[in-house]
């Protein structure tokens, strides 16, 4: 397990460097010049772009740029801003200020965001598939498989816009959706979450429901299952620690997938709701070619996704015995 | 005490008052519907046990007697099992009972030993895990003492190291190890009913002895009842008391053990009988199984389903062994058209000087 | 550990008449340790199971070689290793003079079809998604055999032969009793016409009418195809009747190997004796009731795990003879004085065949747990 | 297996839709022809009196009458009924070669990793997170213009079928690593199982394992994934299209119709109605459809 | 009104109501007009929050680097230039002075401008303004990262493009000033800046927000960090910034009313949140539930998604305005590839301006444009050379005939659009057209992130694309000299078109060099009506609108026509 965890701890460094070069290189050697949004209306002049390369050190070869980025991530380095402590990811293009504090503002939104919404997911998920599980076949089962479904087919920008104009706008029966931390104030933390978690389980419970209902429907037909019952467990202790036990490895997969995603910010929901995560933070920064943060969205995003697949495998050892870690 | 039922055909005749045996089956049948029709496993079985005695059920492989098991349990999924009959427990009706009776039931007064035991047990939880949950379910022990009692009956069972033994995972044991966590997970409760669903063949002969004894310990201690589903009739012999034989789903012959092995009356107990391998036999001979193949479940063999591989239809005469379904009554006797004395004397004749 | 006294007989000395062949699958000082892991949540290697611990053995082309033993002394984990589906810790095991151990599927891929093996549990080693057919087509398919016929043929074929109605070929695993499954792995191995088949309790789940006929085929299957066999089983009277050659293991150690007559009729080892005397018999007649009931030596004391085995001889810890030597040094898988050729014992002590029942008598100590239980039914003995 | 999926009723009913399905997308030039309207035209800002000052259909319910069956889009006023049929058409070809290049991808890497574990799992296990981890979209949002610029004349439009299979491949490369890492996870565990070991002894090939042995057992996942992944793409690829890197106008497009719809819904339901409307009807027979084949597959499932 | 007519492809009503946004609206304040306070507005009341829900985060609040409309609106707030706009409820538009007391005092041929501040001005921490801290923020145009805001102040003084910041290469940060003969303070009040040339729109040119005040001590410039707290002059001051969430403003105590002839000070506070995207911007306010009733937004506008709602909605007649901004869209043609003046006119009557504007949201969105100055600009003709307003969706026959005359029927048009869903949908209704007039149309989508970048490299691939330009003040010198003079034909300048021609640079010069405001503002009307029409460098299409809709709580909301947004300095929680 401890050679398991240093192994992947070394291939997920090696991946978060193969990425961060990689993008580094991709969107900074990129066709796209970011001084032209950083001179108003003044763009028609050379020496002010180069002027701003200049400020925003691009005026250097990008694996000289490369070189102070990852230096700065350990060392901190000198901008001509002034002095950027390590972790130093740089400061905006766009507005100056500093990536890794503006990053970190945003973060406990999206993990708000992430844990809230993969919690309801999860259950809402669960429970239907768990609910057409134990009755396949009959119309319970095709209705609730349905209802998730209909819910995956429809969007998130949909879903989202009805939902606030019903439950905030016509019938007031939900907060207006804003991040409050939790630590100030967990019911206004929470009041203030609450639909966006909703809407935003919508579109994933549909394959926790699915992949939860076809597993749990193999795993009761197990001879081992029929040995609990034989046991005397009672019908829900079956399924919901035998059945349920070999049904998880995949949903555990894909929670470990989709976690990893909204650990990057979760775009559309956080446009829709007005909330301020990485999500939209990745968005304004491509769109104003703020490449500083966007490198840093993505290095906290791909740090995120790649710590969740590491959970996630050393789950497996942990869910199924079967399974030896390597 | 006594073995007694009633000819399947002869519901009106009750053997005796509705609860006077511990466990009573009447009239069992269990169907399953498949994709090439319906399998008829359990084909109209009756029996009876009464407690501190051991019924010994022995009989053709695939006749239907680990599904007999599981229907005392009331384990077949109703969706695509049909069981029809009459199941007592102790007075209470177990086919119709619905599954919260059951749950109470099933793993504290009666429990059952899986015939399959690497995937009857879970992969996913410790043996000994595995073991505490009948026991805390069903006494309410706590976590402690429900672990102390599965170390103690892992030991008991003998698997060495009980302790540390306890934490391993299935896959971890060997076959019999695995059957013995099995039969551990079955008495933890100390059943008054315990299924015994071939329970010592994965087991060489000294821990054979040693379950076997751990199960007539039981017995005595708690006067339970047991049925011991086997193949191996020295086991039942030392064992049981009252042995059923089963063919096709059908109960073919019932006695006590000595009278059915020493006097047996069915064609094909006698064909099992003498199909035996013994320690002291000739090796060079050839053992002499039953010929033919076993039945079809799906089309039964009409009349004795025996018919088609027995040898003495002959003597009955006529087409009567592929017409008429034959009867067994209460008590000692077979489902054979053979007359009580052609049974005994072909018994004596011709099979008795084979078994030597 | 194997001592050159301790490898098995050459060809050269045996003398059993049934089994002539040379070796075809032998195995020296196999070992295998299973790692346990513990701890949380860094599982660490905290011990091993030392499930077979140097063993050697050979099985002769053409002839069955009996494996018996107690449960959990590494029976299928030697099947396994001879197999070559657990990779040894140590030892060698050749295949018809040809270094195996360590061979990889491309090398093996000649032997595949020549090395069959019946699982113990018969439900797990069928594949839940496959149809019957499919499961014993399966191998035929792999080796290219294309019997006369077609291989659907040939399956309902097997099917009849290992007792199994034709009808379930379409029929999925889940759908079968224990014996009948078993039989499906039967018929799988049968398959490929092999020329040496590991057969883990094969016939264990079987009634006896049906076990005698799958006996009666393995045995023409043996006869007249000179499929050699290493036959796993606990049934010591089926074993008897089936393999020329037996072997007995005790925690991971093979204590004494014989051929049939010598190890039945003539124990050496404790163990064997103890195995002899708990089989069950059914008293079919008058005479077995009274005469036949042999004592049963019921063996004392825990059963010693494979993680920590005893030191010395494994089995003194429930041993009746056991002494000082017996903990100090291994005894040597030899032939000891008075055996047969071929007949090799690993006991400091070897009972004499003869007397060892009256010595055995009042070394019997009850097993705590059984005490008071169920008296043997009288001592008078043999 | 056949037999067991006819007794499922709602599979069948699930079957005949996805059929109809498929069906009205390939025959979309027929229906186009026989109902005598096409989806290019712009009726709507041709013909005056057709949309109101804020280009929405003039008439009630999406402006839908005996010419226009499903009413117009707004703005530019193509009818929608034609616009729908040939929107599926361009949809579900993509969708459906994506979601079969993804599955195959998925199980070859996915199964391969679990099945031959330790140093090729570790790697193509590395692989899977990198591609995850990746900021993958942003990237083909970036790089899609600079892959065009190479294929296509910088003075020529770019060609729809080059856009196509832009748009697979960007898809397939971003949504085969779920299933590669479930199907991974899930041979890790069926690995150990007795009768891989059974298939061993006769001298299976790795490769016959895994098709014959392992896969029949992954059906579970592989369906419940699959059947999801390609409603997923006809909307993933509309967010794409959004982006820049999936169909433009004027093909029709069934997942862009879609989001469009949803954005007008407040002034113009009728637009969002139909093609939202099918797509519901479509995810549900797809996915209900793709349970039922599971059952079908499973043996121990009877009815 | 002069800048009616317009409407949509297919008749529509345009919005109706007096058109503000014209260019005898504005003119250049007195003394008189200059002084505060400003006149009440009725049913003011003070006290409350305003909401505001914006878009965008507003990158800058530092006035030095403030370009955008947005951020132009909210600094009013708390930033206060030497002049700037006075508008009255009629909308009528005076440039007045500020912190001056006038709009300046012209001398030495229009090259030296006196301004002299108000008495009683103080920041936010009481400390008088001086005419120091004027310098201070023209002084600090001159630090290499202040590139984004309007450079005409310092370039004017010390030379065009970045020249000017030799004279003083790290602003004022190490302790050096421009000399007084370029700018001088020659004592706490009055301030003169000394240009190398006359510059007439000198009074517009200050009313920018970054010529204002800065505190030259204590410390509080941080350079580049001022950005986030820069001190206030205005009636509120920063209270939080959290970048890019969320901005409030609170009372300044120290502001004087009585000096400030534009701004009020009725609510306490102003709760800024960004991110609020337009439709839901428009929703929140259209139900007016809550505290969206005290909602507002500076420049979020009515998009198509509410439009037909607010305007079904007789309830909202009093809380909305749709006013004409002072931007531009036009298509420009690329005159290095398409030389052939024939082809070009074949092309500006063959687009659908009408269609065009209709994806986008129809007459409610914009005006169609038959010239390329906004109607809000001084001297400002109404002028149609190609038919627009007759034809708004352009004449295909007349088109046809000009190419067929050119002989180029059939002629490649590579058409750049950016690639979002409206854009897409113009690309149909541009092609469609195009197609019908006998050109041959290769669309090309570019990635709309850098789609500005494209458009204005000099060797673009591209015959024709949209783009769009707004004035900086009122008058045609913000326009005409980016847009057409040769200079800007570089990578990244406005000369879309590539037009460089002798004539038309000689004559901008030439305008620029009089001093006379009044008389410029006409020839640079003309001018842009003769490159129009002699060059035909590319077609306008339409002018845009501002449609705002605000909480019926808030009172005293009004148009900003200079910036096109919504006007705070009166508003007040009713
Ligand atoms: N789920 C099922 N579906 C269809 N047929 C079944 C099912 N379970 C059992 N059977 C059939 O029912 C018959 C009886 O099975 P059962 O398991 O009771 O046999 P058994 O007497 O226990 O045999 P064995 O000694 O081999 O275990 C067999 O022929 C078997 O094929
Ligand atoms: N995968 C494993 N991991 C750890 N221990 C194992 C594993 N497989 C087997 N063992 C241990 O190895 C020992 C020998 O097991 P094996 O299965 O070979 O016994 P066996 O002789 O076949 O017994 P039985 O007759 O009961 O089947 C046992 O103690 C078992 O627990
Ligand atoms: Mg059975
Ligand atoms: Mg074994």
């Amino acid at each position: 397990m401890l050679r398991f965890l240093v192994r992947r701890s070394l291939g997920a460094l090696v991946i978060i460097f193969l990425i961060c070069a990689i993008t580094f290189f991709l969107f900074f050697a990129l066709p796209s010049e970011p001084a032209l949004l950083a001179c108003g209306k003044n763009c028609g002049d050379p020496a002010l772009i180069e002027q701003i390369n200049r400020n925003l050190g691009l005026h250097e070869p990008v694996p000289v740029q490369f070189w102070h980025y990852v230096v700065g991530i350990f060392a901190g380095r000198d901008m001509e801003v002034g002095n950027c402590p390590a972790p130093c990811l740089g400061y905006s293009f766009n507005d100056s200020q500093p990536v890794w504090e503006t990053i970190l503002d945003r973060y406990p939104t999206t993990l708000s965001l992430a844990f809230g919404g993969a919690a309801v997911f999860l259950v809402t998920g669960v429970a239907i598939g768990m609910i057409a599980a134990a009755r396949r076949g009959t119309a319970t089962d095709k209705f609730f498989s349905s209802l998730s479904l209909i819910g995956n087919s429809l969007q998130i920008y949909f879903i989202g816009v009805i939902a606030m104009w019903l439950f905030v706008d016509t019938w007031g029966v939900f907060d207006r959706p804003e991040y409050f931390p939790l630590t100030e104030n967990p019911a206004k933390w929470f009041g203030g979450m609450l639909l966006p978690w909703l809407v935003l389980s919508i579109i994933f419970i549909a394959n926790y429901s699915r992949m939860t209902r076809s597993q749990m429907i193999e795993q009761l037909n197990e001879e081992h299952v029929r040995t609990a019952r034989a046991k005397g467990m009672s019908g829900r202790t079956v399924f919901f620690r035998y059945a349920w036990r070999g049904a998880i490895a995949p949903i555990v997969t894909i929670v470990g997938i989709d976690l990893g995603s909204l650990f990057g910010g979760a775009m559309i929901t956080e446009f829709t709701f007005t909330l301020h995560g990485l999500g939209r933070l990745a968005v304004n920064s491509v769109t104003e070619n703020d490449l500083p943060m966007l490198m840093g969205v993505m290095l906290f995003s791909c740090t995120a996704i790649v710590i969740a697949n590491i959970v996630v495998d050393a789950l497996y050892a942990y869910i199924d015995p079967r399974v030896r870690l390597s | 005490m006594t073995t007694c039922a009633k000819p399947e055909d002869n519901a009106a005749t009750p053997a005796g008052a509705p609860g006077s045996a511990f466990l009573s089956v009447r009239d069992l049948y269990v169907h399953f519907s498949t994709e090439d029709g319906i399998v008829k496993a359990v084909d109209g079985l009756s029996f009876d046990l009464e407690r501190g005695r051991t019924l010994g059920i022995v009989g053709e492989s695939g006749s239907g007697k680990s599904v007999t098991g599981l229907s005392v349990l009331g384990l077949h999924d109703p969706m695509h099992t049909e069981t029809r009959g009459e199941i007592l427990l102790d007075g209470q009706e177990m086919t119709g009972a619905g599954e919260k009776t059951l749950e109470k039931l099933r793993g504290n007064k009666v429990a059952m030993i899986f015939q399959d035991s690497l995937t009857a047990l879970s992969p996913y939880y410790t043996i000994g895990r595995q073991i505490c949950e009948p026991y805390r379910k069903h006494t309410g022990a706590s976590r402690r003492a429900a672990w102390a009692r599965a170390v103690e009956l892992l030991g008991r069972v003998g698997i060495p190291q009980p302790k540390l033994r306890a934490h391993d995972y299935p896959h971890q044991f060997s076959g019999g190890m695995r059957q013995r966590a099995m039969i551990a997970m079955a008495l933890v409760c100390d059943p008054e009913l315990l299924i015994a669903d071939e329970p010592t063949t994965a087991l060489d002969v000294t821990v054979q002895a040693q379950i076997l004894d751990l199960l007539s310990d039981l017995q005595q201690e708690f006067g339970s009842a047991i049925i011991l589903i086997t193949h191996d009739l020295g086991v039942v012999a030392n064992t049981a008391d009252e042995l059923l034989v089963m063919y096709a789903g059908r109960a073919v012959e019932r006695g006590t053990v000595s009278e059915v092995l020493r006097a047996p009356q069915h064609p094909y107990t006698w064909g099992l009988l003498t199909s035996m391998p013994r320690l002291e036999s000739d090796v060079s001979e050839a053992l002499t199984p039953i010929p033919g193949a076993p039945p079809s479940l799906l089309a039964t063999p009409t009349g004795c389903p025996f018919h088609p591989r027995c040898g003495y239809p002959a003597e009955v005469g006529g087409t009567r062994c592929e017409d008429e379904r034959p009867l067994i009554g209460p008590g000692r006797g077979s489902a054979c058209h053979l007359s009580a004395g052609q049974k005994r004397s072909l018994f004596i004749e011709q099979i008795k000087p084979r078994l030597g | 550990m194997a001592t050159p006294e301790g490898i098995l007989p050459s060809p050269r000395d045996d003398a059993a008449p049934a089994a002539a062949g040379e070796a075809l699958l032998s195995a020296e000082g196999l070992t295998k340790h299973f790692p346990i892991l513990g701890g949380f949540p860094f599982r660490r290697k905290v011990g091993a199971v030392q499930a077979v611990d140097g063993i050697d053995l050979t099985v002769r082309a053409g002839e069955s070689f009996g494996l018996v033993g107690e449960s959990g002394c590494g029976k299928s984990t030697t099947g396994r290793l001879l197999t070559r589906l657990l990779e040894p810790t140590a030892g060698r095991i050749t295949y018809r003079g040809e270094d195996i151990t360590h061979a990889n599927r491309k090398q093996l891929a000649p032997i595949r079809s020549e090395i069959q093996m019946i699982f113990q549990d018969p439900y797990s080693s069928l594949n839940p998604r496959q149809t019957v057919g499919t499961i014993i087509s399966g191998p035929m398919e792999i080796n290219g055999l294309n019997p006369p016929g077609g291989r659907e043929r040939r399956v309902r074929e097997l099917l009849e032969t290992v007792g199994l109605n034709p009808e379930h070929y379409n029929r999925f695993p889940h759908e079968f009793s224990g014996g009948q499954r078993q039989r499906i792995g039967v018929a799988r191995a049968l398959a490929l016409e092999p020329r040496l088949i590991v057969a883990d309790e094969p016939v264990s789940a079987l009634d006896v009418s049906i076990q005698a006929q799958v006996v009666n085929l393995l045995q023409e299957l043996q006869r007249e195809l000179g499929i050699a066999f290493l036959f796993i089983a606990h049934d010591l009277a089926v074993v008897r009747h089936f393999s020329q050659r037996v072997a007995v293991m005790y925690l991971g150690k093979v204590v004494e190997v014989g051929d049939r007559d010598s190890i039945y009729r003539r124990p050496r080892h404790p163990y064997t004796h103890a195995l002899l005397s708990a089989v069950p018999e059914a008293a079919l007649t008058d005479a077995d009731e009274e005469g036949g009931g042999r004592e049963r030596i019921r063996l004392a004391g825990d059963v010693p795990s494979p993680v920590s085995p005893p030191s010395g001889c494994r089995f003194r810890t429930r041993c009746w003879k056991a002494r000082e030597r017996c903990a100090e040094s291994e005894p040597l898988l030899v032939r000891v004085a008075g055996n047969r050729v071929g007949h090799l014992t690993a006991c400091h002590f070897p009972e004499d065949p003869t007397t060892a029942a009256d010595a055995r008598e009042e070394a019997v100590v009850l097993d705590p747990a059984l005490r008071g239980v169920r008296q043997p039914s009288s001592p008078s003995g043999v | 297996m056949w037999r067991r999926f006819k007794r499922d009723r709602a599979g069948v009913v699930s079957a005949y839709v996805v059929i109809f399905f498929f069906a009205a997308a390939l025959l979309a030039p027929v229906i186009s022809w026989l109902y005598g309207k096409n989806p290019y035209t712009t009726y709507g800002i041709e013909r005056p009196g057709l949309l109101n000052e804020f280009f929405y259909p003039a008439k009630p319910n999406g402006g839908i009458d005996s010419e226009f069956w499903f009413g117009l889009e707004p703005g530019l006023g193509r009818d929608v009924f034609t616009q729908l049929f040939y929107g599926m058409r361009t949809s579900l070809m993509i969708a459906t070669a994506t979601t079969v290049l993804c599955v195959v991808t998925g199980i070859l890497i996915g199964v391969t990793a679990g099945y031959l574990g330790g140093r090729t799992d570790y790697f193509l296990g590395r692989f899977i997170d990198l591609l995850l981890a990746f900021p993958s979209q942003l990237s083909f949002v970036a790089f899609t213009p600079v892959v065009y610029a190479l294929f296509v004349s910088p003075e020529k439009e770019t060609p729809t079928y080059l856009r196509v299979i832009t748009l697979i491949i960007v898809m397939w490369a971003l949504g085969w690593m779920g299933l590669a890492r479930i199907l991974r996870g899930q041979v890790l565990s069926l690995r150990e199982r007795e009768f891989v070991e059974a298939a061993k002894v006769t001298g299976a090939s790795p490769w016959r394992i895994i098709r014959k042995e392992l896969l029949p057992n992954l059906w579970t996942p592989l369906l419940v994934q699959s059947t999801l992944m390609l409603p997923t793409f006809v909307t993933v690829e509309a967010g794409l299209s959004f982006l820049g890197v999936g169909i433009i106008e004027p093909t029709p497009d069934w997942g862009r119709m879609f989001a469009a719809g949803a954005r007008h819904y407040e002034n113009d339901i009728t637009y969002m109605f139909f093609p939202g409307i099918a797509m519901v009807i479509f995810v549900v027979a797809f996915n209900l459809l793709g349970d039922s084949v599971r059952d079908a597959f499973d043996p121990k499932t009877k009815r | 009104s002069s800048g009616g007519g317009g409407g949509g492809g297919n008749g529509n009503e345009p919005p109706k109501g007096p058109d503000k946004n014209r260019a005898d609206n504005y003119s250049l304040g007195t003394k008189a007009d200059s002084t505060g306070p400003a006149p009440e507005v009725p049913g003011s009341k003070k006290g409350g929050t305003v909401n505001v829900l914006q878009r965008d985060a507003f990158t800058y609040l530092d006035p030095a680097q403030i370009y955008y409309a947005d951020q132009l609106t909210v600094q009013m707030l708390y930033n206060r230039s030497l002049t700037s706009y006075k508008i009255d409820e009629k909308g009528q538009v005076k440039l007045v002075g500020d912190l001056a007391t006038d709009t300046g005092k012209v001398s030495d041929g229009g090259k030296t401008w006196t301004y002299t501040l108000k008495d009683n001005l103080k920041f936010e921490d009481g400390t008088p303004i001086t005419s120091a801290d004027v310098r201070q923020a023209v002084e600090r145009l001159y630090a290499p990262w202040a590139t984004d805001g309007p450079l005409y102040i310092p370039q004017w003084l010390s030379g065009e493009g970045q020249e000017f910041r030799k004279a003083l290469p790290d602003g004022p940060y190490k302790g050096k000033h421009l000399p007084a003969s370029v700018l001088d303070t020659p004592d706490e009040k009055t301030i003169v800046f000394h240009f190398q040339q006359p510059h007439a729109d000198t009074p517009y040119a200050v009313a920018m927000p970054n010529i204002g005040a800065v505190p030259a001590k204590g410390g509080k410039d941080t350079g580049k960090n001022y950005n986030t707290r820069p001190v206030s002059s205005g009636p509120y001051k920063i209270e939080t910034l959290k970048a890019g969430k969320q901005l409030t403003l609170v009372r300044n105590e120290n502001w004087d009313p009585d000096s400030d002839p534009i701004r009020h000070q009725y609510p306490d506070r102003f709760d800024i949140r960004f991110g609020v995207q337009e439709p839901d911007s428009g929703r929140r306010l259209l139900a007016d539930r809550g505290s969206d009733k005290n909602a507002m937004s500076f420049s979020n506008a009515v998009t198509i998604e509410v439009g037909p709602s607010v305007k079904n909605d007789a309830g909202t007649t009093s809380r909305t305005f749709n006013e004409v901004q002072p931007y531009v869209d036009y298509m420009a043609i690329n005159m290095r590839r398409i030389k052939d003046k024939k082809v070009r006119e074949a092309l500006a009557y063959a687009l659908p301006n009408g269609q065009i504007l209709g994806q986008l949201g129809g007459p409610n969105a914009g005006q169609i444009a038959g010239n390329l100055l906004a109607p809000s600009l001084a001297g400002w003709k109404d002028s149609d050379p190609f038919g627009k307003k007759a034809k708004p969706n352009g004449d295909p026959v007349k088109a046809r005939a000009l190419l067929k005359e050119a002989g180029k029927e059939g002629q490649e048009i590579v058409y750049a659009y950016p690639n979002t869903t409206e854009y897409q949908k113009i690309s149909v209704v541009v092609a469609q057209a195009l197609d019908k007039a006998g050109f041959t149309v290769q669309k090309k989508e570019i990635d709309s992130n850098n789609y500005s970048t494209e458009i204005s490299k000099v060797n673009k691939k591209i015959d024709i694309h949209r783009a769009s330009w707004g004035a900086d003040w009122p008058v045609g010198s913000t326009v005409v000299p980016p847009l057409f003079h040769g200079r800007g034909v570089a990578d990244g300048g406005q000369n879309y078109w590539l037009l460089k021609d002798a004539g038309v640079d000689a004559e901008i010069d030439r305008i620029k060099g009089i001093t006379d405001v009044k008389t410029a503002s006409g020839e640079w009307v003309e001018l842009s009506e003769e490159i129009l029409t002699e060059h035909v460098p590319g077609v306008p299409i339409f002018y845009n609108r501002q449609w705002s809709i605000w909480g019926s709580g808030l009172g005293g909301v009004k148009y900003h026509s200079v910036y096109g947004t919504t006007d705070p300095t009166g508003v007040f929680v009713k």
